[in-house]
């Protein structure tokens, strides 16, 4: 009983300081997880769920660093850079992906430079899309995945 | 009875003849000229990078992850199960006479002569566990690779250096030998296959990687695997490739190949845990 | 001797490239059921087979030359007895019997591999 | 609560390099086990980055972001600032962690 009374107390702390954490997020940033956006089967459609628009002007501000053929598939390490005056997101979008929409970074003070790694299904065009005083930049290139032998 | 121990004489008599012929020196003298002439341009501690030391675009994404490389996460855990004492209170370092600070993946293989066999890292760790009343992990993935993944990480650094002494080690060394170059499998391949003769060339994508120093950067986080897994799992994984059937983890056959492979590298670096492909 | 290398090198070219992703292909030893064609095939003579297939693998195992379908090929075997469907039986009793062979010539002829450099 | 997130970050010239790397199996949804039943959808779907109290950075992610997220960015700042990562997946777990700057 003491036990379990002292375990219910603790998970109650748990419980209080998941809330606490949670309201101290910007209230933004939980209601902007765009899950149609994230969910649709085409880039078009993914980008017009997410900006509104599916129309980019091409950008050689943008810069993608990744591989032109991948190791792995489920590894992908790429980095995007832009000097796009005012830019306020960076998003990531494999053409060929089942959802093509992979990640959105908001720069609220941050620097026009991110890096993560990406699953990618099949052989695509990667495009990296900069949003700056509301207009879409955006650059691509193509990232080959291969069968591989036997690997590594 | 008299029978028994004329075989015994036997079998003695031709293992020392078969140790005579056995130069382990010589061989790895052989096989590291080998490599260091078929790619020049590659100093001879690179070679512990595997295929990373030869293929550019690969070598690129490798350094990608090793930006923060997912193997930390083994190592955190390893050094928390090295740190957590065993039910009886005493602790892994107490099977080592080693700190290990200093790095234990120096010392192993080695051929404990008393029981004839190879013992590996990972079969001395789990070793300890048993001698201590716990039970064993499993040898190719999860807390036991973990374990040797902190091990490992304190050994950067630390020159291969597997010694082979006595007729039995000779012989164990002979077998790993024998292993490595006899073709196997639906797809009659050798480890020497690709790995010597082909090193640098591909296999649809993949470009082979060399054989010196494979054994330098164990256990690694393969990103096939999406998780960890010792050497072992990875000669499984080959044996497979060429639709041989794979042997035990920790058995004798991977052991003697282990033996033989780690002394082939003798004078390079240990650099594990690794990220892989 | 000749018939074998024969035989071995067809399946490498088969199997070659098929390296692990493509398992379903590799499964299948089509060198092995393309050879075997037209067996007179009932319980009698696939108990023969299938007896003659357990002890070319058991042999191959025992100097560690086991390949990675042939258990699978004498399972489905018996399994495809079970069911009385014979012909097939055989034919993949078949298969295991000359992969089980394969095998341990593979391990003659590697007796005393070493490095060629 | 839960998994922590390991954090790096070190300042050059006034620009702070943040390197993070969390534990995290991130399936899709699409992927199916060994007796072909579907794996259900697990992954982060939002990063929260604060320096010194202040968020000068928020990521949303799908489900093709690979396991184990690896993720980095830089900010203005110095060394010493306080920074911390918090990481919320589609199942309502939270995941954080916290590092000064070097």
């Amino acid at each position: 009983m003491n036990l379990s009374r002292r375990m219910f107390a603790k998970g109650m702390l748990a419980t209080t300081a998941m809330f606490a954490f949670a309201s101290s997020l910007p209230k933004a940033l939980l209601a902007a997880y765009n899950k149609e956006a994230f969910e649709s089967n085409k880039m078009a459609d993914a980008m017009k769920a997410y900006y509104g628009t599916a129309e980019t002007t091409e950008s050689d501000q943008i810069k993608i660093t990744a591989p032109n053929i991948a190791e792995n598939g489920a590894v992908v390490p790429i980095s995007i850079s832009s000097e796009i005056d005012g830019a306020e997101s960076i998003s990531i979008f494999v053409e060929n992906n089942p959802t093509p929409l992979i990640g959105s970074f908001i720069l609220l003070g941050a620097k026009q430079n991110i890096s993560t790694r990406i699953k990618m299904a099949k052989t695509s065009n990667l495009y990296a899309v900069v949003k700056a005083k509301g207009k879409l930049y955006a650059t691509h290139q193509e990232i080959k995945v291969t069968i591989g032998g036997c690997g590594g | 009875m008299k029978y028994l121990i004329l075989t015994w004489a036997l079998l003695l008599t031709s293992a020392v003849a078969f140790a005579a012929d056995v130069n382990p020196e010589q061989d790895r003298q052989a096989y590291q000229k080998h490599f260091t002439e078929a790619f020049k341009e590659v100093p001879l501690k690179e070679f512990t990078n595997g295929v990373y030391a030869i293929d550019p675009e690969g070598r690129a994404q490798w350094e990608a992850i090793e930006e923060f490389p997912p193997y930390e996460i083994a190592i955190e855990k390893g050094e928390t199960e090295w740190n957590t004492p065993f039910a009886n209170g005493k602790t892994y370092q107490s099977c080592f006479k080693w700190p290990v600070a200093e790095g234990l993946r120096q010392h192993y293989p080695y051929f404990d002569a008393e029981r004839k066999m190879v013992v590996t890292l990972e079969r001395a760790l789990n070793e300890c566990r048993e001698a201590n009343g716990e039970e064993a992990f499993g040898w190719k993935k999860g807390k036991l690779v973990d374990l040797s993944a902190y091990v490992s990480f304190q050994s950067r650094g630390k020159l291969i250096k597997v010694q082979i002494e006595g007729a039995d080690a000779k012989a164990a060394y002979a077998e790993g030998k024998q292993f490595y170059y006899a073709k196997r499998g639906q797809l009659n391949m050798s480890c020497a296959d690709c790995h010597i003769y082909n090193a640098g060339n591909n296999v649809r994508a993949d470009v082979l990687s060399p054989g010196l120093g494979h054994p330098s950067h164990f256990p690694v986080y393969r990103s096939k695997w999406d998780a960890m897994g010792s050497l072992h799992r990875r000669f499984g994984g080959c044996n497979n490739n060429i639709r041989a059937k794979p042997f035990k983890a920790q058995g004798k056959e991977y052991s003697n190949l282990e033996f033989f492979l780690t002394y082939m590298s003798n004078g390079l670096p240990y650099n594990g845990p690794g990220a892989r492909k | 001797m000749k018939r074998f290398s024969l035989l071995l090198l067809s399946a490498m070219v088969l199997t070659l490239g098929a390296c692990e992703t493509k398992k379903k292909e590799a499964d299948k030893p089509m060198v092995t059921k393309a050879k075997v064609g037209s067996v007179d095939c009932n319980k009698e003579t696939f108990d023969k087979y299938i007896g003659e297939a357990e002890a070319a693998l058991a042999k191959a195992r025992s100097v560690g030359h086991e390949w990675v379908n042939t258990a699978k090929e004498i399972d489905t075997a018996k399994e495809l007895a079970g069911q009385g469907r014979f012909d097939e039986a055989c034919k993949d009793a078949h298969a295991g019997l000359l992969q089980g062979v394969m095998a341990y010539r593979q391990y003659e002829d590697n007796k005393n591999a070493g490095p060629r450099f | 609560m839960a998994d922590k997130i390991r954090i790096r970050a070190r300042q050059d010239q006034g620009v702070v390099e943040v390197k993070a790397l969390m534990e995290h199996p991130m399936e899709t949804g699409q992927r199916k086990d060994k007796k072909g039943n579907k794996i259900p959808a697990h992954f982060i779907q939002t990063v929260t980055a604060k320096a010194n109290g202040k968020v000068v950075f928020e990521a949303y992610w799908g489900g093709a972001i690979s396991k184990n997220p690896y993720l980095a960015f830089e900010y203005n700042g110095k060394s010493g600032d306080q920074v911390e990562l918090v990481a919320v997946d589609n199942q309502g777990q939270t995941f954080n962690g916290s590092t000064k700057v070097r």
